[in-house]
């Protein structure tokens, strides 16, 4: 993968100064975007949440929405200047010569059609073929994507699909009348590792086919693995542009490198993310935090043990009375002050254990003991008074949040132990809440507001501080930051160290993505099918890998 | 769309589904006709004179004696009951107090009338409904606003008094339409556009809401990246989706409807279960309440079952449930 | 769109152009218009009746209006009466009464035969008469008209002879009613439900198909010889078949026959009256029932009405004049009597029910009723002057009903408080027989001045099995029904008279009842509906002479 | 499903689809508003807009068509119909606002019952619902009616039994949907009791949207309630009830369409303006959580 294939061949897509807004007097979302992508080259716009980038891509395909306007001096696709372009030119250029990938292939396919028609239906549009000669070529299409027996999955709907399969069939339906240029936007968010690794490599095969790639993400990792070149937007504009290597090895903004310093993966523990509030923007990121208390937490106590879980099993009942292991006899121990990352694929049972932990299910075999004491099974009324031991924090906060309630009640009622209004216990609440809010780094502002108006990260540290607030030693966080952009989850996962120290408090550490969890994690429990495959101290799963699934979940997770 | 082209052992949890399903039904039914025998029991008034057309009609005591034995009032209660239910599951639904005929071959009658009916609302309907929401949703403020303007409007209008309207305007008026219901097709056009226009109503908010929906989602926009029109979106893809809630809510349209030909049987004069029941209700005429509120509930629920198994077949994601 | 208002003035006038019309084309459709050719031969007519379909098509099985007007069609009595108020032969050719009053002999047709092919004999006499008075027949109106008949013999085939307990000056009358048309008796043998289904007769048209809750189809009896002595042709009739249809939505019925969806319909509302009279396609027959007004009943028999001053009082303080005229536009006189105007013996007084509020609150400060509450009625010890007037929804049309509430409204100033009750027919039976009214509008149709003994004989007072009495006024006066029981003997027409003129003048005089007008009986029909005419027995409508100018 | 669960559902998606978005009333909302302003007014003092006794007869006047001097004319007892119409707001809305009390009433019930005791009592309530729906709506208000009598009491009634399983099934299934709510459990991890989070989260939470639900409701009711009447089931004639009036009205229809046209007019207009309102607050609602 070189730079040198842009300058070479002349550019498929010649993107000259694009501005794009939203509504007759609406401030411009995308400013003076310029860029090139050559045949057989990849280029992938970079930027978090609100950069302007999905808008970017949609305008080229001139579907950046009914109430948008759009100037540039030039948006030419092989040579074809699409500005002029009209609505039924438009639709011989899109499927045609220009195929979209969208995020989330469940939404994108149409859940009442089978996917072989969705995958048809671009040629039904675009060539003259026989309705048979059309499904011989769905077929074909389907294979090249990799499509285990496709004969059965046309007449299956994007619900009947797994993740991975369903991109595929998305992939297959833009790549149908193989298009000049393949426009991915967030092609593998949401989707578990090791799928994310084939579906980039298919992308990388189209690439080498000759397809010139416009590659959308917010995840640098991801995009290092294909991109030739990377472009990064930020507020609508391109603040950096180059070689991949070039870009992630030595940044020239301040703010890529913020986003690169911001990426977990490969970083050792307690190393900080984020830039803190004020240091100066040319900060790089590992002055933050000297990588010192490493060895310091290797003397920590590894004896005492916060939370055990003992071969625990929980077996769900299918709608057709079959049941299913969710948790096969699991076996985890949380040592005192120290984090344990759970790993595992969606659907291997993760979320179950964390449910298990916090007591909110009851295991059909097995037990969870919190400080020896028993903890599960055990009656409610007898786990209440000891529930303030352990605290949670979930991945949709804002859905953990009573709707009614500003960010003060919230607070104030996990800070009291639900005590009404007036009561004694109330008494000091107020400072109690303030110190919560500096803890997590929140204004006073933000009392009054509730969640629904907060940012995603606010939200999150509003969970954290709720979490806290019954001074629990252990906290479970399941998937705590899979909802955040970058450099936020960056800020997220710091303030989580930050707090370890502080409170030493274990954390129970639970994500699909095993870079974080490498981050965070002392050590690492790696789950598959409910049941823990392997459970070693970080270094060593990273190093020496036991079982395949760690080996394959390792390969398939990206890193600069 | 169906079992054969779903994976396997689909077949099998819908067949079981359906079982459950039907099972649950005739538990319905069987409550109904309980529900229905002793709710009428409350009615003030001795049943005898009710069949001997009231007490005007100077009925002797002896002929009284005679009604209750023959139908069987000197029982007691409980047996009366049973042998109601023993008759019933023989599909013998009795013979009415005050048309004095069997009860079967008098919804027999009824029957086709009012369903033919509700079937021609409810397609006028949802035509309507449909080209209302197709409409409205081409972009635009003044159509959203129109189309659901026209909804709310529709779905609050009483059915008497669109009833009258129209006689007033399309038969006094105009002389276009016969204002009561005769044996013609003519005759049938100001009876189903009365049931039909609320009903339109109900159906056209969903459609439209669900329309939308469809219109802004994803699989809209890869669609449209394939190449396809917006005509091409609408026919291919939205018009499912704003379908499918409205195909759901077929069972509770019939109810709608039903509770419609109440009123719209008679004031267009028309021979049907509503009218009937209007009559049996008023004459105390204890078998046909019965019999027109079973037919009615039985209807029903074998509706409900049907539409229910049609969008789970429609669309997997009720499968997954 | 909508049809020009309609001011009662206008209204007024245009129902006296009508009335004069009406004189001069006597009680039957007017023909005026020149006929282009003679009767036709053929066709369907339609028929919508407004009436409550009835339950059973045998008019001796309860006996009621409806029942009336179809049986009309297909069943046929032992005599007849003509416009004159005279009897005329129909079935029987002759009769005579016995000396001494206590026996009838009548001499029947020999050459009719029912629809079934079943003869008309004395025998198949003698069984209809045991038919209506065997309880299990459930008959009402003609088990009371057959009150005095004892027993009914078969001198011979032609001659049937009735026995009577008393003398029964009424008996003919009584026999021309349709409730008493004589059935086939193989046909009565077939059971009560299939008799109800398809009676059989020797009228001019035959029960050919029953679709409940819609229609009844009617088709020409081909054999039919028998028409009473004033038909207008003899022969088969002229129609073919008749369809006669239920469409109780007044509104709904009128439209359909603008519409020319049906050819004729009954219980025409007022408005529309006038409305067709303006109308060249539609023409009018209007033929007031016979027997009683329609007319309010004060309940006698329980405060407050057990006082005459206060029934004196409610009649002086109700404002019925205007009511009538604002609601009838003019199609319906006002009665001052307790007989409908057909009534050749009916006697009236204007003078006793003239509208005068001062009178009647003299009067009822006179009866105590002198203080009034905080709503301003007029309360005794505490007790306020209410009451009760059910309303029959099947027996009054809207507009009488509307008329009530006009009532209760004016009676109001006086400090009348009236409640009206909206009943179903059996609910209404009901309140009665329980005696909770004070007030009552009952229709009651029978042929003769012999109505007066029905309802206001102190033996209609005393409620039959199911509860059920005529007397609704509650009238208990022994000189009234000395009266009332030698009327219902004398033979002699003078004294006969003279004695129903004495009844009515105590019914009138003891504030028992408030008159209206006569028991409305509009027909409208499409103005090529030629020979239609209303039998001046219970003036139903026969289609025998009818046919279709088309 | 009742007429009540369809336009909860339409408004729901409404909601989902512009979910956040805060979005100024629209005209329809604004004439709405004022059409219910106007309704209130009338019903709290009828006098100051239509001075004219709606009980006062004029037989010589009757049938006067629509004319400066009577807006909507005079009934066929030369009543003023204006200020009948006027005049029956307030028991129009009383029949349509305390039918849909008593059906929320017990829809709440019901609901709460299956909502909160438990599988067993769930699954039993859930089956008497089913019952009850087997009965479309007017099927069993007119079989109450047979019951009870004829009357406005009995017909408000029966319109509230009738309403009721829609409001049970609604109230249902939020209870059920906040028990499986996130922030319930949260509540559960943070060591509240089974009463607190009812009586702090979930009561609050369902209660809100009732209130909606209600104004929603009352539409319907006022037009079923209307029905009964107009079936001679309901008030009675010389109330100045809307569906009396026009039954009444009816029989006129050919020579004088005011009777009907504008007590008509009435019910679709307030049914109309109150559902409008209601999906707007129900949006507000919904936007909040």
């Amino acid at each position: 993968m070189s730079a040198a294939g842009a300058t070479g061949a002349d550019p498929v897509l010649r993107v000259e100064n694009l501005t794009v807004g939203f509504g007759a007097s609406g401030a411009a979302v995308v400013e003076g975007v310029s860029f090139t992508v050559a045949a057989g080259e990849c280029l992938a716009l970079v930027g978090e949440s609100g950069s302007g980038k999905s808008v970017t891509a949609r305008s080229i395909l001139g579907l950046a929405g009914a109430r948008s306007w759009q100037r540039a001096d030039a948006v030419e696709l092989s040579e074809r200047d699409l500005r002029s372009l009209s609505e039924r030119e438009w639709r011989s250029v899109r499927g045609r010569n220009v195929g979209l990938i969208l995020q989330d292939a469940l939404a994108s396919l149409d859940p009442l059609r089978p996917v072989g028609r969705e995958i048809a239906d671009a040629l039904r549009l675009h060539t003259r073929l026989s309705p048979a000669a059309r499904a011989a070529r769905v077929h074909e299409l389907l294979r090249s994507v990799g499509m285990p027996e496709p004969e059965l999955r046309v007449k299956q709907r994007s619900g009947e699909l797994s993740g991975g399969l369903r991109q595929r069939a998305l992939i297959a339906s833009a790549i149908a009348l193989d298009p000049g240029l393949l426009i991915a936007d967030e092609p593998t968010t949401a989707l578990d590792t090791t799928v994310q690794a084939r579906i980039l490599d298919l992308l990388a095969e189209q690439k080498e086919s000759g397809t010139a790639v416009l590659l959308i993400s917010h995840d640098l990792a991801v995009v290092s693995r294909v991109a030739d070149r990377v472009a990064v937007l930020r507020e609508g504009r391109i603040i950096e542009t180059g070689p991949t290597d070039r870009v992630l090895r030595n940044p020239e903004e301040p703010y890529t490198r913020r986003l690169i310093g911001a990426v977990p993966t490969g970083r050792p523990r307690g190393e900080r993310l984020s830039v803190p509030v004020g240091s100066a923007p040319g900060g790089s990121a590992q002055r933050a935090r000297p990588a010192a208390p490493v060895p310091a937490r290797a003397t920590t106590p590894r004896d005492a043990v916060a939370l055990s879980v003992r071969n625990v099993t929980v077996r769900f009942r299918g709608p057709n009375g079959s049941t299913r292991l969710a948790v096969d006899s699991a076996s985890v121990d949380l040592h005192t002050g120290t984090t344990l990352g759970l790993v595992g694929e969606s659907g291997s049972g993760k979320t179950t254990l964390a449910r298990l932990a916090l007591g909110l299910i009851a295991p059909d075999a097995g037990e969870v003991r919190v400080g020896g004491e028993p903890w599960n099974p055990l009656a409610e009324k007898h786990r209440r008074p000891v529930r303030a031991r352990v605290g949670a924090v979930y991945q949709d906060s804002l859905a953990s949040f009573d709707p009614r309630l500003s960010v003060e009640a919230i607070l104030t009622d996990a800070a009291t132990g639900g005590a009404r209004r007036g009561s004694p216990a109330r008494s000091g609440a107020a400072d109690r809440v303030r110190e919560l809010l500096d803890s997590v780094g929140l204004p006073a502002g933000v009392l009054p507001a509730r969640p629904l108006n907060l940012s995603g990260g606010q939200r999150q540290r509003v969970a954290i501080a709720r979490a806290l607030a019954p001074r629990p030693d252990i906290l479970i966080c399941d998937e705590p930051v899979s909802a955040l952009d970058v450099s936020v989850q960056a800020q997220v996962l710091d303030l989580l160290d930050e707090l370890q120290e502080r409170h030493g408090l274990s954390y129970l550490f639970i994500s699909h993505d095993l870079g974080v969890v490498a981050h965070m994690a002392d050590r690492i429990a790696v789950m598959s099918e409910g049941r823990i495959v392997e459970m070693a101290d970080t270094d060593r799963i990273l190093a020496a890998p036991q079982h395949p699934f760690t080996r394959r979940l390792l390969d398939a997770s990206p890193r600069l | 769309m169906t079992t054969d082209r779903a994976p396997v052992g689909v077949p099998f949890r819908f067949a079981r589904w359906l079982l459950v399903r039907s099972a649950g039904a005739l538990f319905v039914l069987w409550a109904v006709a309980t529900l229905t025998f002793f709710a009428i029991r409350l009615i003030p008034g001795d049943p005898a004179e009710a069949i001997l057309g009231g007490p005007g009609s100077q009925a002797s005591d002896e002929a009284l004696a005679a009604v209750r034995a023959e139908y069987g009032l000197d029982q007691p209660l409980a047996v009366q009951y049973l042998a109601a239910l023993g008759r019933l599951a023989t599909g013998d639904l009795g013979t009415s107090y005050s048309l004095r005929t069997s009860v079967s071959t008098l919804l027999a009658e009824q029957l086709p009338g009012t369903m033919l009916l509700a079937a021609l609302s409810l397609s006028v309907a949802w035509m309507l409904a449909l080209a209302l929401a197709t409409w409205s949703t081409r972009g635009g403020r003044v159509p959203a606003a129109v189309g659901a303007g026209l909804e709310v409007v529709a779905a609050a209008l009483p059915h008497f008094w669109i009833a009258i309207v129209l006689i007033l305007v399309f038969s006094t008026g105009l002389g276009w339409f016969p204002p009561i219901s005769t044996a013609g097709p003519a005759g049938l056009v100001l009876p189903v556009v009365t049931l039909a226009l609320p009903l339109a109503g109900f159906l056209g908010s969903i459609m439209r809401e669900s329309l939308l929906d469809a219109l802004e989602a994803p699989f809209a926009l890869s669609a449209r990246a394939r190449g396809e029109s917006e005509l091409g979106v609408r026919l291919v893809h939205a018009l499912r989706h704003a379908a499918l809630p409205a195909i759901g809510l077929s069972g509770w349209a019939f109810g709608f409807l039903i509770s419609g030909a109440v009123v719209v049987e008679t004031i267009f004069a028309r021979p049907g279960l509503g009218r009937t029941l209007l009559t049996a209700v008023t004459a105390r005429d204890i078998p046909l309440v019965i019999g027109v509120v079973l037919v009615v509930a039985a209807a029903y629920i074998v509706l409900t079952v049907l539409t229910d198994a049609a969008s789970r077949l429609a669309d997997p994601r009720l499968r997954a449930a | 769109m909508f049809r020009a208002p309609l001011s009662p003035r206008r209204a007024a006038g245009g129902a006296l152009g009508l009335a004069a019309l009406l004189l001069l084309t006597g009680c039957s459709a007017p023909d005026a218009a020149p006929a282009n050719s003679g009767p036709v031969t053929g066709g369907t007519l339609t028929y919508a009746s407004g009436d409550a379909e009835p339950t059973c098509l045998d008019p001796h099985v309860g006996g009621n209006y409806p029942q009336a007007l179809i049986s009309t069609q297909y069943l046929e009595s032992l005599v007849s009466k003509n416009a004159d108020g005279e009897i005329i032969p129909w079935l029987a050719t002759e009769w005579a009464e016995a000396e001494d009053g206590l026996s009838w002999t009548f001499t029947l047709r020999d050459d009719v035969m029912f629809t079934d092919g079943t003869p008309l004999d004395a025998e198949a006499v003698r069984a209809n008469i045991a038919h209506l008075q065997d309880p299990e027949t459930l008959s009402s109106t003609g088990y009371l008209a057959l009150g005095k008949v004892t027993s009914t013999e078969a001198v011979d085939p032609s001659t049937v002879r009735v026995l009577l307990s008393e003398p029964d000056s009424a008996l003919l009358e009584s026999l021309s009613q349709p409730w008493l048309a004589i059935q086939s008796p193989t046909a009565i043998a077939r059971g009560m439900d299939e008799n109800c289904a398809s009676p059989v007769g020797t009228g001019p048209f035959v029960v050919e198909e029953w679709n409940r809750q819609n229609s009844i189809t009617l088709v020409r009896n081909e054999d039919y010889t028998s028409p009473p002595a004033d038909a207008e042709h003899d022969g088969p009739a002229y129609l073919e078949r008749i369809v006669w249809r239920f469409l109780p939505d007044s509104a709904s019925r009128y439209a359909a026959l603008q519409a020319g969806e049906v050819d004729m319909i009954d219980n025409a509302q007022p408005d529309t009256i006038v409305q067709a009279a303006q109308d060249d396609a539609l023409e009018e027959l209007d033929a007031p029932r016979p027997g009683a007004s329609n007319r309010l009943e004060l309940n006698s028999g329980k405060p407050p009405f057990d006082d005459v001053r206060v029934r004196e009082a409610f009649i002086r303080s109700v404002n019925v004049d205007d009511a009538v005229e604002g609601l009838f536009f003019g199609t319906a006189e006002r009665s001052y009597s307790p007989l409908s105007s057909v009534e050749p013996l009916a006697v009236g007084d204007e003078s006793l029910f003239g509208f005068d509020p001062e009178a009647g609150a003299a009067l009822l400060d006179e009866a105590g009723w002198s203080e009034r509450d905080a709503e301003g009625y007029r309360v005794r010890e505490g007790q306020r002057l209410t009451l009760r007037l059910p309303v029959s929804t099947n027996q009054s049309i809207p507009a009488e009903q509307s008329l009530f509430e006009q009532v209760q409204a004016t009676a109001r100033d006086a400090g009348f408080e009236i409640v009206l009750e909206p009943l179903d027919l059996s609910s209404w039976y009901g309140a009665l027989a329980a005696n909770e009214y004070d007030l009552v509008s009952a229709p009651y149709t029978k042929v003769g001045p012999d109505v007066l003994r029905i309802l206001y004989h102190s033996d209609g007072t005393t409620p039959a099995p199911s509860g059920y009495f005529a007397n609704h006024a509650q009238v208990r006066n022994p000189e009234l029904d000395a009266i009332l029981t030698e009327a219902g003997q004398v033979s002699d027409p003078d004294r006969r008279a003279e004695l129903y003129a004495e009844a009515q003048r105590i019914v009138l005089e003891g504030f028992y009842i408030l008159p209206l007008y006569d028991q409305q009986n509009t027909y409208l029909l499409r103005s090529d509906v030629r020979g239609v005419r209303a039998l001046p027995t219970v003036s139903a409508p026969t289609l025998y002479d009818a046919w279709l100018d088309r | 499903m009742s007429d009540l669960e369809v336009s909860t559902r339409i408004a729901r998606s409404a909601t989902s689809r512009r979910a956040g978005t805060r979005r100024s009333a629209t005209v329809g909302e604004v004439v709405a508003a004022l059409v219910i302003v106007f309704l209130l007014l009338s019903a709290l003092l009828p006098g100051a807009i239509a001075p004219l006794d709606p009980l006062a007869i004029r037989p010589l006047e009757a049938f006067s068509p629509p004319s400066p001097g009577s807006w909507f004319g005079t009934d066929e007892s030369g009543r003023d119909i204006f200020s009948r119409v006027v005049h029956g707001t307030a028991s129009s809305l009383l029949i349509g606002v305390s039918a849909t009390a008593i059906g929320l009433g017990l829809g709440l019930i019901l609901g709460t019952a299956a909502g909160m005791l438990g599988p067993v009592v769930d699954f039993s309530v859930n089956r008497m619902l089913e019952v009850l729906f087997a009965f479309p709506g007017l099927l069993l208000a007119l079989f109450f009616i047979v019951i009870f009598g004829p009357g406005v009491v009995t017909a408000t009634i029966a319109v509230g039994i009738s309403t009721a399983p829609g409001y049970a099934r609604i109230i249902r299934g939020q209870l059920v949907s906040i028990r499986r709510s996130a922030y319930v459990e949260a509540a559960t991890v943070l060591g509240r009791s089974r009463w607190q989070i009812l009586y702090r989260h979930i009561l609050p939470n369902t209660l809100a949207p009732i209130f909606v639900l209600g104004t929603l409701g009352v539409g319907q009711a006022i037009v079923w309630a209307a029905s009964l009447s107009y079936l001679g089931l309901g008030a009675v004639p010389p109330a100045a009830e809307w569906g009396a009036m026009l039954a009444a009205g009816r029989t006129y229809i050919s020579t004088a369409w005011w009777l009907t046209f504008f007590p008509g007019l009435f019910i679709v207009l307030t049914a109309t303006a109150i559902t409008v309102l209601g999906r707007r607050l129900q949006q507000r609602v919904r936007e909040q959580g």
